[in-house]
């Protein structure tokens, strides 16, 4: 019988626990704003249920900007309707949700690129134009 | 022979039964036995905590009848039950206790505890540790033939002079009556009115009565000690009395012990169901005034109280008689906050009123208080009782405290008052 | 030694956004702050590969399997690119003599600074007779291997509390790798099987901050063995409203009710899986319906049966039974006792007369 | 001996070495009590006996008039704490599993947090009524080293219990353990000390009550 047909359903209903959370962001934008300095909620850490996850994520929104990084399996970076706030998702290479974090910032970190890459890109620019 | 320690274990050993063994296996000293103690509550000394004053019982029963006890006795790891420690309890057993049974009643584990002070003076009695004021109210009732030494002829005179005063006559040795009336020593001494009274409430109902020259006393002073061999002689008296003249019931006084030795003890101790019935006198009037035979001339404007003689009601069950009986007669009845099974002792029953030593007439005034703020508490200076012991007790604290309240017997009074 | 890590990795193709990512993950599941993650990345990335030697001992190659048969290659799979996996006999192609040589080459080459890894227990019987590698005994070559290395790590549940083996009636005397070795700091990974991301996070951690991450009082690393699997299972609403399976094929069960009745050892066992769940985050043995064994807690074989729930005892209604049967009989005996003394007071009462009551 | 080897131990043999003690116990010390026997009244009754005992059971239950107001804390800490702990024994669902595992007997559960609560007001209960129990002076002077020690029996196996639940101090399987060995404690001093009130509580109020209906006293 494929798993998918074993017929476990949990009915949870939300802990209550994700209320504070948005104050806690709340907090965390005004200190972006104030001194530039990005944060980084890991939800994992704290005790949320799957129906806390999705109250909060209905709660955030959606917003404009919505990222897909490939990296050992896909992540996702989405804005959410509170600009500067993401919700980041990490998936292994089965799909299966890793970690996930709200990071909040103008730019998450894991979508800048890395000098050294930066400058390996370069390199092989220029081998690429010398080559031409 | 003589009372010894190995008499009053013996005696113990006999007494103890499977609710003396359940109440003390119950005991969690909590201690709210001693709440309702008139001798804790007016001194506040904690050896008076009811409980605490069976310890030596206890410990018999821990160490004759658990196989614990037992095995800790065997070791000789038990403290046993000296000469020296009874002599210590014997105040804690007569004079700071008058087998009031009020602890009975708010034990919340449900100890009876009177029930184990009375089985304690068994001990008590037998190993010799009696207070000399029951030891000689017994002696003169064994003796003699009452607790104050009265013999026949002086009871005649009585008698004649309540023949004269109320022109009625008062039958003696009469076989066949329908009832065998007792008096007690305190009656026939100090309240005569009481016969006055019974012989016209007797004869306007119309029913027959004997008084009995070998029984004419109810008091048993053997129970008061706690000797059942001597309360025994003292109610066979009455039983033989009673039988010999077949008369249809025996009318126990107002008295309190008196009534608990011939009504539920008597039996007990002759070791079979009498003949006859045992009735209170309050009991009787009751009766009559539910048959419409006790008519009322008058009653008493003055408001009145009434102190439920613990003997007859609490511990008696004459629960319901005394308030329609004041009812009759009193334009004015005021119920006392803890009436009826609730009421507060006079401080001087179980015998204790016989004891004369200074520390237990000192303690017994001290008990007295919680009488006092009773009767104060209701602003009324007129008490009706049922009871010749608590009228002299109570009367004692009156003059030691200056009170100017009046005390009336029920029964005079409503005799006094009864339509002619 | 080679190079920093970074450089093999880059070399492999693994971009940076991968490693951020990857160190993200192990921080989290390491229950460090996020920006921990960052951290761990910058150390990771310039740290130099150390030598490893994995000893096997009395053990079923169960955590070897757990670790290699991951399902995600790369994140496992990175690990034994961030180490010189020197000796490891299911491993390596070696045999014999060379492996042999390899082994005694690496801890002469890196001694003092190699990380040594055991899985299995080590049997004392018989001289340890019972489980030797080139004719020698386990707890020989465990003695010798340990007085070069760094640090010791137990791998599963056998190296570091006994395991299975040390079951009774334990016939082969077995015993954990903290019974012999005193003297070295050593971490112990139990579960039969561990967890892998546990194994990783050790070296990670050991990696990035060179030092071992906190311990609880059975060395266990605290960040992955701090509550029990009952503190963070999903099912615990269950336990709370009184809800139970009480068989495996129940209402209960389907409705995914709570399966301590069915002898869950979770609330008394020390582990991970609730967070990271197994094969990949697919899901963990009481997500699939089957209570917790325990197998991270000392002597878990032993303790009372699978599928007997904690807080039952063994079998009281007999012993009731009998108890009661001598009760009864103490009680008789006693009353006869009781009764029979009474009866001989009540015969000899010798009747008091007024004379008595003198003293 | 580690914890879990501890905790094997206690809710395996040493369950039921304390179940047989208490069984035992309490057969063998209510026999002992009961088999002594009273003898009948041969006073006439006054009223017939009916349920008497059956009714003085249930009156003790409540506070006689002015006693609550002489003796609050002994009635309400005692109220409390004696209904905090019927609740928590017998409407706690783990402790309905193992009742319903020893006896095929089981019954609904009253949710968790609200068995917290009773349990927090149940301690604090007991506390006060400690504090009383050093406070009143009858209650002082009747104390001895048995009432210091079962007060001390009852509340273990209350705080244990509360702080297994919790997680506070010592890690889950410890305490559960020690809950465990406190309760195995108390079921085994329980039919040789003041405890066995449990049981002859119900014997005394009935003796109480026969005897006092005989002579038509409701006590």
């Amino acid at each position: 019988m494929p798993p998918e047909l074993i017929p476990i359903q949990i009915a949870v209903e939300p802990s209550g626990n994700a209320r504070p959370l948005l104050h806690e962001v709340a907090e965390l934008l005004k200190r972006l704003l104030e001194t530039g300095e990005p944060s980084t909620i890991d939800l994992s850490a704290l005790p949320l249920n799957p129906a806390d996850l999705d109250w909060l994520q209905t709660r955030l929104g959606e917003g404009e900007v919505s990222c897909q990084v490939q990296a050992n399996g896909e992540s996702t970076l989405d804005e959410t309707a509170c600009r500067g706030v993401w919700w980041v998702t990490h998936r292994n290479e089965r799909g299966s949700v890793v970690a996930q974090f709200i990071e909040v910032a103008f730019v998450p970190e894991l979508l800048k690129a890395h000098p050294q890459d930066i400058e390996a890109g370069r390199e092989q620019l220029e081998v690429l134009i010398s080559e031409l | 022979m003589t009372a010894t320690l190995e008499r009053g274990l013996h005696a113990l050993k006999e007494v103890i039964d499977a609710p003396i063994a359940s109440y003390f296996s119950s005991c969690v000293h909590c201690g709210l036995c001693a709440e309702a103690c008139l001798f804790y509550t007016e001194t506040g000394d904690p050896r008076y905590t009811p409980i605490h004053k069976l310890e030596p019982l206890r410990r018999v029963y821990e160490q004759e009848y658990t196989l614990l006890g037992r095995l800790k006795k065997g070791l000789g790891l038990s403290k046993p039950v000296t000469d020296a420690e009874l002599d210590a309890w014997q105040d804690l057993v007569y004079d700071s206790c008058t087998m009031c049974g009020r602890c009975s009643l708010v034990c919340p584990v449900g100890n009876d505890i009177v029930y184990m002070v009375r089985k304690l003076r068994e001990g008590m009695a037998a190993s010799g540790h009696v207070p000399d004021g029951i030891r000689n109210a017994t002696r003169r009732t064994v003796e003699i033939g009452g607790p104050m030494g009265l013999k026949w002829p002086a009871v005649a005179n009585v008698i004649r002079k309540v023949e004269e005063a109320t022109g009625l006559k008062v039958p003696v040795d009469q076989a066949g009556a329908d009832y065998l009336v007792l008096l007690s020593s305190m009656e026939i001494v100090n309240y005569p009115e009481y016969i006055e009274a019974l012989a016209k409430i007797f004869h306007k109902a119309g029913i027959s009565f004997t008084v009995a020259s070998d029984a004419f006393e109810a008091t048993n002073a053997g129970i008061q000690i706690g000797n059942s061999d001597l309360a025994k002689v003292i109610v066979s008296r009455i039983v033989d009395a009673a039988e010999r003249l077949k008369v249809k019931r025996v009318l126990s006084p107002e008295c309190g012990h008196a009534y608990m030795a011939i009504r539920w003890e008597g039996p007990n101790l002759i070791g079979r169901p009498y003949a006859f019935e045992v009735v209170h006198v309050l009991e009787l009037l009751d009766e009559l005034r539910g048959k419409g035979m006790l008519k009322m001339k008058s009653k008493i404007k003055d408001p009145l109280i009434l102190h439920d003689p613990c003997q007859i009601v609490r511990r008696g069950g004459v629960l319901q008689a005394p308030e329609p009986l004041i009812q009759e007669v009193a334009e004015r009845y005021i119920p006392i906050a803890d009436k009826q099974k609730w009421n507060w002792c006079c401080g001087g029953g179980g015998g204790a009123s016989a004891i004369h030593t200074e520390e237990a007439e000192a303690l017994r005034a001290k008990a007295f208080q919680v009488k006092k703020r009773q009767i104060e508490s209701t602003g009324v200076n007129t008490m009706v009782t049922f009871c010749a012991n608590c009228r002299i007790v109570i009367e004692e604290g009156f003059d030691h405290y200056q009170m100017d309240t009046r005390l009336l017997g029920l029964t005079e009074l409503l005799a006094e008052h009864l339509e002619e | 030694m080679q190079g920093p890590l970074i450089d093999t990795l880059v070399r492999q193709g693994i971009g940076r956004r991968t490693f951020l990512k990857y160190c993200a993950t192990l921080a989290s599941m390491m229950a460090l702050p996020p920006a921990a993650g960052r951290a761990m990345a910058d150390a990771l990335a310039a740290a130099r590969r150390p030598s490893v030697i994995w000893l096997p001992f009395q053990e079923c190659t169960g955590c070897t399997e757990s670790m290699t048969r991951s399902h995600s290659p790369t994140i496992e799979g990175m690990i034994f690119d961030m180490i010189s996996l020197d000796y490891h006999e299911t491993l390596m192609a070696a045999a014999g003599q060379q492996a042999e040589e390899a082994l005694h080459a690496a801890m002469k080459e890196n001694s003092g600074k190699y990380l040594l890894i055991v899985d299995g227990s080590i049997p004392l019987g018989i001289d340890g007779a019972y489980s030797c590698i080139a004719g020698r005994t386990n707890v020989d070559l465990l003695k010798e291997a340990a007085a070069g290395a760094a640090a010791i790590v137990a791998m599963g549940t056998c190296a570091a509390f006994g395991g299975i083996p040390k079951a009774k009636p334990n016939p082969t005397g077995a015993v954990a790798v903290s019974d012999i070795v005193k003297d070295k700091p050593i971490v112990n990974v139990p579960g039969c099987p561990p967890i892998p991301v546990v194994m990783t996070g050790v070296l990670a951690h050991y990696l990035t901050f060179g030092s071992l991450p906190e311990l609880d009082d059975k060395l266990r690393p605290t960040a992955f063995y701090g509550e029990t699997i009952h503190d963070r299972c999903y099912r615990r609403p269950f336990y709370d409203q009184g809800k139970f399976a009480k068989t495996f094929d129940d209402e209960g069960a389907r409705k995914g009710w709570c399966l301590f009745e069915l002898g869950c050892k979770g609330p008394v066992t020390h582990n991970a899986c609730a967070t990271t769940k197994w094969n990949g985050g697919t899901s963990w043995p009481v997500e699939s319906g089957h209570g917790c064994l325990g197998c991270s807690e000392p002597d878990f074989w032993d303790a009372g049966g699978f599928y007997k729930a904690l807080s039952m005892p063994a079998d009281p209604l007999k012993m009731g039974a009998a108890a009661a049967v001598a009760g009864a009989a103490a009680g008789v005996a006693v009353s006869f006792a009781n009764r029979g003394k009474k009866r001989a007071a009540q015969v000899t009462h010798e009747t008091t007369t007024l004379a008595d009551l003198e003293k | 001996m580690d914890a879990l080897e501890l905790l094997t131990w206690a809710r395996g043999p040493g369950l039921n070495i304390a179940l047989g003690i208490f069984v035992l116990g309490v057969v063998w010390r209510l026999i002992e009590i009961y088999s002594l026997g009273r003898r009948t009244d041969l006073a006439p009754a006054r009223q017939h006996a009916g349920a008497s005992g059956l009714h003085t059971v249930l009156r003790r239950s409540v506070p006689p008039p002015g006693m609550l107001r002489s003796s609050p804390v002994s009635y309400i800490g005692g109220f409390v704490f004696h209904i905090g702990l019927a609740l928590i024994v017998f409407l706690f669902a783990p402790h309905i599993l193992l009742i319903r595992d020893l006896t095929g007997l089981s019954w609904p559960a009253l949710p968790s947090q609200f068995i917290d609560m009773v349990t927090v007001v149940t301690l604090v209960a007991m506390v006060v009524v400690l504090v009383d129990r050093i406070n009143k002076p009858a209650k002082r002077f009747l104390s001895t080293f048995g009432d210091w020690f079962t007060w001390a029996v009852t509340f273990l196996p209350v705080l244990t219990g509360w702080m297994a639940v919790q997680h506070l101090l010592l890690p889950y399987t410890l305490m559960l353990a020690l809950h465990i060995l406190s309760v195995e404690l108390l079921l085994v001093v329980l039919p040789f000390t003041k405890l066995i009130h449990a049981f002859t509580l119900f014997g005394s109020r009935w003796y109480a009550g026969r005897i006092n209906a005989h002579k038509g006293v409701p006590v």
